[in-house]
């Protein structure tokens, strides 16, 4: 393998991630925001799985073990979100995050 | 693995968990009364200090002890990249957590014991004190981060836990997304540094730190892992959410997430950049750009002190102009962050015995002035700063109480935020050069905050109060409550307020047993540290 | 050998506590308690000139030394070390004195009588901790104590625009004491202090290199200087006054501006030699402006207490001015004029506070021709005013004759400048007898009465050590001079 | 009024007891010099140390009895004691005769103390009390507000002096310190004291190449001589201190204190010695003043006024003399002045307790009813214009003489020579202008003042004492302990001696203008009428000029009141608005952008997020791009 693949996953990564800001930015509906900080966070995910790909040895396990933690690990933080956006609905009526703007100043 | 061997140097952890397990259990007996529950995270989190009192070298202690002398402050041998390790500087931080959730579980028993979710509040709060006590221990750049979202998502579903309070679920909406961003920063920041370094683990990073040919990468890596780690630390500008969030969770709540969580941030501040900070590459630096080597301890240096010195000159700031109690402390609060990140901008072991003992410091004084708040918020009194007219003369203890903590804050002397900020000002001082302009920029903000503080005790103890503004005392409508009665506040809450004006006062006078503990932490630290 | 500091130390300590607890009999508490102390102070004074442990190794250069350890880690060791020499000891004295007379004045304070005198005596045991701290941590926690009482004195006692005035004094102080806390940092941790202490820092700053010296000494200069006040940041200075009831302006006159000079001398001019030689320019220019500034000012003043308060920037000028020529006549000048100023003063704004209650003005063109109503009040009032003048046989002029001979001796024909404002000074201070006190009766109401009892008995303690000094200088400048780390000639 | 008046002869018994002492002092001094020694208490004392003061340094206070302090002793207690004698009398009718007699003893007690001086500081810390005391009683009235206008500024102008005599002080101190003979450690070390010798003890001892200090500290000493004997240009005080009772103007501003700037010169010169230059200056100044102030006097109506103006141009004469090298002579005229002075004034005071006014074109006709006080101001009148055998004429006299005998060696002394000599004539005019105006003709002019009587004895006893000593004081020149002691002050060899060698020339031509000065006094008043002068006459700018004092006091205080006032009030708006203003701009500023700032918190989670993403990208310029550039500007952390 030469060098430049790796510059071209990087780049890839790079563009999910700045497309899962780009999501968390602009949307308003909690769940699109939540889904886009998934696509930011499978940015990392698949950086951990490049960088562990194209390492030498037991250090390039970490970055694939990494990887499946991960996973799991945002698994675990979406449900814990859709809790609060479940919770939200429900007392206040709507899952739009700009509405939630009384505590501010 | 011998499991006693194994369970030995994890007991306070396994204390915390057995705890939150017990609970939730509790819970599903029907047993929810919030004394019960109260009284397993209070007891828990206490026993859980002893041990670590204990094995910090507390003499009389040195029975509860489990961690022997092999065990704490080891050098790791080169080359090898162990996921966890003890060292006392971890052990003092995990003192302070402790006493944080001490003090919360504790004052949190007298929340109304009619409350819905009490088991969760308090189960949370176990399961998010393990979190911060993992992070102490860490020493891989995966198990910080993850033990991190362990405390993070805890703390979400803390802020969350009444599930009816519109603001407490408008916070925790908040706290949840910029959380979420933050934890993606970080996993991103650290899947660059991986590539860069080729391993997560702190030492081996701190082996290899700047010596490394892809100097861009690793100050990008270490870019989003200052953004990551700093939402949770509340620097700014990554501080906006933690207004908010302070102000709308259950008060109780935000005393657990200034006094524990917010240290939590810093503390890994402390570990991922202190061997980075430490590292000096041999000859003049250059732009990472030019391709030669990158001077990335006083880059990474000259970065944190700006957001250091921003971070506490804004969060003053808007302090100031604060009317409402709880965003006016949520600001000191973020401030108070500014003083500690001196520490890893030092990066000396005096400077970090003066962060840690300002978060020391911290611990009682902004849980403190938290919990005091949530009692008096309970007694009907409303949000603004003005709300407060003249509770100094209605209520002497409270009062005195409360001004003892915000003395400290404001570090007038014979308080122990004196003490802390004294020791701290003086390791800047102490490092000699542009250190010195830390301190006087700490100091001037120091002098700053002071007036907010100053507000606050003249509304309390000179302002008359409006008729009828005050009431009297939840429980007993009509008539004055006696100087010494709880009335109101309920008797675990005044404990715990009365248990911190002391530590204020008492450590302010004679700091030595703690200071020489954390010199002691923090010069093993400096050395043996990831 | 009794720790005499430290019991005076508890004693402070335990008299403060007790008149914020004892309510209604505060004033009898805050009286009983500053007749101890005046005793222990004569009692320091009575082993004089061999003093205990005079010179010893735990405290050189300081009697009556003590020394414990504080806060010990590795980069750190403060202690709590007191001492007193010459210089320290007058201040005492006159700490002791303005305690007395502002508690007597006080004597029938209504409002929380019980807070005011607590923190009268806060404000004299910081002043008195000042004056035997001999480690920076020690110094500077008496340092701020002293701040706080006087900001609540100032706060909730003073005039109308109190909140203003309070916050105004509370701003300039507190930057300045961290400005110097800053500089006396790194003045320990420069010089590789082996302690806090004064005599660890007195071992090793000397090795300072010159640049060195001269930035801590600047920062130094800041902020004892606010103290002063140095022009131009002097102006909290005549706000404070003119709100803070009569008694806090006493201690703020006679005492707070006396902890600026006392820490310059102590730890700038002491310290650090090489940088008061650079920074010798400075200082003079500072001292002519403030000396000029003062006196100019206090000559368009129509408020007696602003009058006042701009004089004491002017003699506070000719004391920094006594400082800056950094000779032993010099030295003993300044100490002599803090004294002085700190007696006069007080007496001077005890008078304007009687003006004040009096004639429920203390507007210079509103009240006129005084003397017939108040005799007892005009004759004190002219009495402060000569001795602020420069009166020989009062007590300013010894100290104000050996500042400006010490001056002479340094700066020859620049004593023109503060000889010239003398003339300046006569000039405001008779306009304002003048004024008040002469000429006919004018805006008097009819309930006028002379001074009651208290006060004027508070003030006869003033003039008493008015003349006794002026009399006799002899006294204080023997005592003064008992200072080794001066190397006074004859000690 | 018992207790008062009781209050009073306590005064007078003091100062009589005092008086007895003083003159058997100086009586016992003149028979027996050093006789009385020492008494000595240090004041401050530094030890030996490397510096200015090698020898170490000593300020101290003690007594010195010599026989010009002898002489001035007697003076001070003499016209004390009459003087307070005669104020039981005079100011029976006034409020505050406790504070009054009090005053009165504190200021001889400051007098004595001033002549009894060993040391210059010790000197001037009398200085200051006796001009303190002048302070309070010119201000006696203080409830007229232009008594209390002139007692400040009697205080306020002499301050002026006091503080160039200080720099003298400073001058001699420092600079001389080590002066002295061999062996004694110096000036410094033996406290400054005055030293007898057979010559001024710097001139002897520290001179050395400091001949240009020397000048310069005997020229503040003039300074601080001229504000206390009001000399030009600091005279302006002096008139306006007779707002204060008249028997204050007799003893203070007449007899004593204002005589302390000659004594101080002669002192200095005696003791420490003057340069040639200096002796110009005190003679010029004394000259100039001698004549300058007597036109004033020609034309003022006020019977006080004149006098004061006479008394600063007699001191003029003194001051001259002490300049010319005379210190003694100047001395004897002091001696003799401070009677028929005294004597004027309380002349002129008994007049005024009779008529009740100051104006003399009020009055006349008043030796009619008050035969006693005329005869007692016409005897003092003669003794002013130096009418032989009167005293002024010996000592004024010896004065044109000394400063004679010097021209030739000094040329420069001619021109105010010439100024004293007129001024002879002038002062013989308006001594006996005042006289005529007010005891000649039939009645007063104004008709309400037709009831003057003489006063009680207390006050009468005096006039006639010191009638007595105007008219034979001189004569003492004749007496030959007087003149050996005169002759034996230090410093008084190689000064030629005068007395007794009068040149007649001299004499007779000042006794022939003292005559025509009478003269035509007598021709223009002689007949108690009053003529006003034209509007038109060319004579009327002057008079006007003289009247307004040459403009000096109004100058002086528009320089006080409007100059330095002014600068007072501009210096006060720059501090309010310019040092305070710029530290409200911060506080504005402040709050203007703390306001902005807090714009910030928006409540909305994405303008949080928001904010998380523009922090990410400025922490990436910070790392890349401005932290290198720092380190590598700092050079390392």
């Amino acid at each position: 393998m030469t060098a430049l693949p790796l510059v071209g996953f990087v780049a890839l990564s790079s563009a999910l991630f700045a497309v899962g800001l780009f999501g968390i930015l602009t949307r308003r509906n909690f769940i699109l925001v939540l889904i886009a900080i998934e696509i930011a966070m499978n940015a990392a995910i698949l950086n951990f799985v490049y960088f562990g790909a194209f390492s030498n040895g037991t250090a390039g396990l970490t970055g694939q073990a990494v990887a499946v933690v991960l996973i799991g690990f945002a698994a675990t933080e979406v449900a814990v979100g859709l809790a609060i956006v479940l919770a939200l609905n429900r007392v206040k009526g709507t899952i739009n995050v700009a509405q939630a703007n009384e505590l501010k100043l | 693995m011998d499991l006693s061997s194994f369970a030995g140097p994890f007991l306070p952890e396994i204390l915390l968990l057995a705890g939150t397990l017990l609970i939730f259990l509790l819970d599903v007996l029907g047993i929810r009364r919030i004394e019960v529950t109260g009284a397993v995270a209070a007891g828990a989190s206490a026993l859980a200090l002893l041990f670590v009192v204990a094995d910090l070298g507390f003499a009389p202690l040195a029975f509860l002890a489990n961690l022997s002398a092999g065990q704490v402050d080891v050098a790791i041998a080169p080359g090898a990249t162990p996921l966890y390790a003890f060292t006392s500087l971890g052990l003092v931080f995990q003192g302070i957590f402790l006493t944080a959730s001490f003090l919360v579980a504790l004052a949190s028993m007298s929340r109304p014991s009619n409350e819905r979710g009490a088991p969760i509040f308090f189960g949370l709060l176990l399961l998010a004190t393990l979190g911060m006590l993992l992070v102490t221990i860490a020493s891989d750049l995966i198990f910080l981060l993850l033990s991190v979202e362990i405390v993070s998502i805890s703390t979400y579903l803390l802020v969350a836990y009444t599930r009816k309070d519109v603001r407490s679920l408008e916070a925790a909406m908040k706290f949840y997304i910029i959380g979420a961003l933050s934890t993606t920063l970080s996993f991103f920041g650290a899947s660059l540094l991986y590539g860069a370094y080729g391993t997560t683990n702190l030492f081996a990073i701190r082996a290899v730190a700047g010596s490394v040919g892809y100097p861009v990468l690793v100050l990008l890596g270490y870019g989003f892992l200052i953004a990551g780690l700093a939402f949770k630390a509340t620097l700014v500008p990554f501080h906006a959410w933690a207004v908010d969030v302070y102000d709308g969770a259950p008060t109780d709540v935000t005393a657990f997430l200034t006094g524990g969580s917010k240290k939590v941030g810093l503390f890994a501040i402390f570990l991922v950049f202190l061997g980075p900070v430490l590292f000096v590459a041999p000859g003049a630096g250059g732009s990472p750009f030019s391709g030669g080597t990158v001077n990335i301890g006083p880059v990474l240096q000259v970065t944190l002190a700006i957001l250091a010195v921003l971070t506490m000159t804004v969060g003053n700031v808007l302090a100031l102009l604060q009317k409402e109690m709880k965003r006016m402390l949520a600001y000191s609060s973020i401030s108070q962050a500014g003083y500690m990140l001196i520490g890893i901008v030092i990066g000396t072991s005096p400077a970090l015995t003066g962060a840690t003992l300002q978060m020391f410091a911290n611990v009682f004084m902004k849980t403190g002035v938290f919990l005091v708040v949530a009692g008096v918020t309970a007694l009907g009194v409303g949000p603004l700063i003005d709300d407060w007219k003249g509770l100094g003369t209605r209520r002497p203890l409270l009062g005195v109480a409360f001004g003892l903590m915000l003395l400290s804050l404001a570090g007038v002397p014979l308080t122990l935020g004196f003490v802390s900020k004294f020791v701290l000002f003086s390791s800047a001082v102490e490092a000699q050069g542009y250190f010195v302009w830390l301190a006087v920029a700490g100091l001037l903000n120091s002098a700053l905050s002071v007036f907010y503080y100053a507000r606050v005790l003249k509304v309390m103890f000179f302002d008359r109060p409006e008729p009828d503004a005050l009431p009297t005392g939840a429980v007993a409508g009509g008539s004055e409550p006696s100087l010494l009665a709880a009335g109101g506040l309920g008797y675990a809450r005044a404990t715990a307020i009365a248990l911190i004006a002391v530590a204020v006062v008492a450590f302010g006078v004679y700091p030595q047993p703690v200071l020489g503990a954390i010199s002691n932490a923090a010069q093993h630290f400096i050395h043996v540290g990831p | 050998m009794i720790p005499l500091l430290s019991v005076i130390v508890a004693t402070l300590a335990a008299g403060t506590v007790l008149t914020f607890l004892a309510g209604s009999r505060a004033r009898w508490v805050a009286l009983a308690t500053t007749i101890v102390f005046l005793a222990e102070v004569a009692a320091l004074f009575a082993a004089f000139p061999g003093w205990p442990g005079y010179n010893s190794a735990l405290v050189p250069g300081f009697a009556d030394g003590e020394s414990y350890s504080w806060i010990s880690i590795a980069w750190m060791h403060v202690n709590y070390t007191v001492g007193v020499d010459g210089i320290s000891l007058v201040l005492i004295l006159l700490t002791a004195v303005l305690q007395l007379a502002t508690v007597v004045y006080s004597w029938e304070e209504q409002k929380r009588p019980a807070a005011y005198f607590g923190l009268v005596l806060l404000t004299c045991f910081g002043c008195f901790g000042v004056f035997i701290a001999l480690d920076v941590l020690l110094f500077f926690l008496f340092w701020e104590a002293v701040l706080i009482p006087m900001f609540f004195l100032i706060g909730y006692w003073g005039g109308p625009q109190r909140r203003y005035a309070a916050l105004k004094f509370f701003v300039y102080t507190h930057v300045a004491s961290i400005v110097m806390l800053v500089g006396m940092l790194a003045l320990v941790f420069y010089s590789g202090a082996a302690s806090f202490d004064f005599s660890a820092i007195y071992a090793s700053a000397r090795g300072l290199s010159s640049v060195l010296q001269s930035f801590m000494f600047l920062a130094l200069f800041f902020g004892f200087g606010v103290k002063f006040p140095i022009v131009p940041f002097h102006t909290w200075l005549p706000d404070a006054h003119v709100e803070a009831p009569t008694g806090g302006s006493v201690l703020l006159a006679g005492l707070l501006l006396k902890l600026g000079a006392y820490g310059l001398i102590r730890w700038a001019v002491e310290l650090l030699p090489s940088g008061l030689h650079t920074m010798q320019p400075v200082l003079y220019v500072v001292a002519f402006v403030s000396i000029i500034w003062g006196s100019v000012l206090s000559l368009s003043q129509r408020d007696m207490k602003r009058l006042v308060a701009y004089s004491s920037i002017n003699h506070m000028g000719i004391v920094l001015l006594a400082i800056a020529l950094d000779s032993s006549l010099g030295l003993l000048a300044a100490v002599l004029l803090m004294f002085a100023h700190g007696i006069v003063s007080a007496l001077l704004f005890m008078a304007s506070g009687s003006v004040h209650h009096t004639f429920g003005t203390r507007d210079i063109p509103a009240v006129g021709g005084i003397t017939p109503t108040t005799p007892t009040l005009s004759t004190l009032i002219m009495v402060g005013s000569l001795a602020s003048l420069g009166l020989p046989a009062l007590i300013s002029f010894p100290a104000e004759f050996t500042a400006l001979l010490a001056t002479w001796n340094t700066l020859a024909y620049w004593v023109f400048v503060p000889l010239i404002i003398l003339v300046v000074t006569a000039g405001f201070y008779l306009w304002m007898m003048q004024r008040m006190l002469f000429g006919p009766a004018r805006g008097i109401p009819s309930t006028a009465h002379d001074v009651p009892w208290y006060e004027g008995a508070a003030m006869a303690i003033l003039v008493a050590f008015t003349v006794l000094f002026g009399i006799l200088p002899g006294l204080l400048v023997n005592v003064i001079m008992n200072s080794p780390i001066h190397g006074f000639p004859g000690t | 009024m018992r207790r008062l008046e009781w209050g009073g002869w306590v005064s007078v018994a003091f100062s009589g007891a005092a008086m007895v002492v003083g003159v058997l002092i100086g009586v016992g001094e003149m028979v027996n010099p050093g006789t009385y020694t020492d008494v000595r208490y240090t004041w401050l004392h530094l030890a030996p140390a490397p510096g200015p003061f090698p020898n170490g340094f000593s300020l101290v206070v003690g007594t010195l009895v010599d026989p010009i302090s002898a002489l001035m002793l007697i003076v001070v207690t003499v016209v004390g004691f009459l003087v307070m004698l005669y104020s039981i009398g005079y100011m029976h009718q006034d409020r505050g005769l406790p504070r009054y007699y009090a005053e009165l003893s504190l200021f001889l007690t400051a007098m004595s103390g001033l002549v009894l001086a060993d040391n210059l500081l010790e000197f001037f810390v009398f200085w200051e009390l006796v001009g303190v005391c002048s302070y309070f009683l010119i201000g006696f009235y203080y409830e007229k507000p232009s008594a209390a206008s002139a007692a400040k500024e009697a205080f306020i102008v002499t301050r002026v002096g006091d503080i160039m005599f200080l720099l003298g002080i400073f001058l001699y101190f420092y600079n001389f310190a080590l002066a002295g003979p061999a062996g004694s450690g110096g000036w410094a070390a033996n406290g400054f004291l005055f030293v007898n010798g057979n010559q001024p003890y710097l001139l002897g001892h520290g001179l050395g190449g400091n001949s240009t200090l020397l000048t310069v500290a005997g020229i503040m000493i003039l300074g601080g001589a001229a504000g206390k004997s009001a000399q030009f240009p600091l005279h302006v005080w002096l008139p306006d201190a007779m707002e204060g009772p008249t028997t204050v103007s007799a003893l203070i501003h007449a007899a004593t204190m204002v005589a302390a700037g000659v004594y101080l010169l002669a002192v200095a010169s005696l003791f420490l010695g003057f340069t040639s230059t200096d002796q110009l200056a005190i003679v010029g100044i004394g000259g100039f003043t001698a004549f300058f102030a007597a036109t004033m006097a020609v034309v003022h109506p006020d019977i006080k006024r004149v006098i004061a103006y006479s008394t600063i141009s007699q001191l003029g004469y003194m001051v001259m003399a002490v300049g010319a090298g005379f210190a003694m002579v100047g001395l004897f005229h002091l001696f003799t002045h401070a009677f028929f002075k005294a004597l004027l004034f309380l002349a002129a005071g008994s007049v005024i307790h009779a008529v009740g006014t100051q104006d003399l074109f009020k009055m006349g006709g008043l030796r009619k009813t008050m035969r006693l006080t005329a005869i007692a101001f016409a005897v003092g009148g003669l003794a002013l214009a130096g009418i032989p055998p009167f005293a002024g004429f010996w000592s004024k006299d010896d004065i044109l003489s000394a400063v004679y005998s010097q021209l030739g060696s000094h040329p420069a002394y001619w021109p105010f020579f010439l100024l004293a000599f007129a001024a002879v004539f002038l002062t013989a005019y308006y001594i006996f202008r005042a006289w005529f105006l007010a005891f000649s003709g039939d009645h007063p002019r104004d008709p309400s003042l037709g009831h003057a009587h003489e006063g009680p004895w207390t006050m009468q006893v005096p006039l006639v004492l010191l009638s007595a000593l105007a008219c034979g004081a001189g004569l003492l020149i004749f007496v030959p302990g007087f003149q050996s002691l005169l002759l034996s002050g230090a410093g008084a060899t190689g000064i030629p001696p005068v007395y007794g060698t009068t040149d007649l020339l001299i004499s007779a031509a000042s006794v022939a203008l003292g005559v025509s000065g009478i003269a035509l006094a007598w021709v223009l008043w002689g007949n108690g009428r009053v003529y006003a002068l034209p509007e038109t006459s060319a004579a009327q700018p002057v008079r006007r000029l003289l009247l307004k004092r040459y403009y000096f006091k109004i100058g002086y205080d528009w320089i006080g009141a409007k100059g330095v006032y002014t600068i007072a009030r501009a210096a006060d708006f720059f501090d309010r608005f310019v040092i305070d203003g710029t530290v409200h701009g911060f506080e504005r500023a402040f709050a203007l952008v703390s306001n902005r700032l807090r714009r910030i918190q928006s409540g909305v989670v994405s303008d949080y997020a928001a904010y998380v993403v523009a922090g990410l990208i400025a922490l990436f310029v910070i790392l890349l791009i401005v932290a290198p550039y720092v380190v590598s500007r700092l050079g390392g952390g």
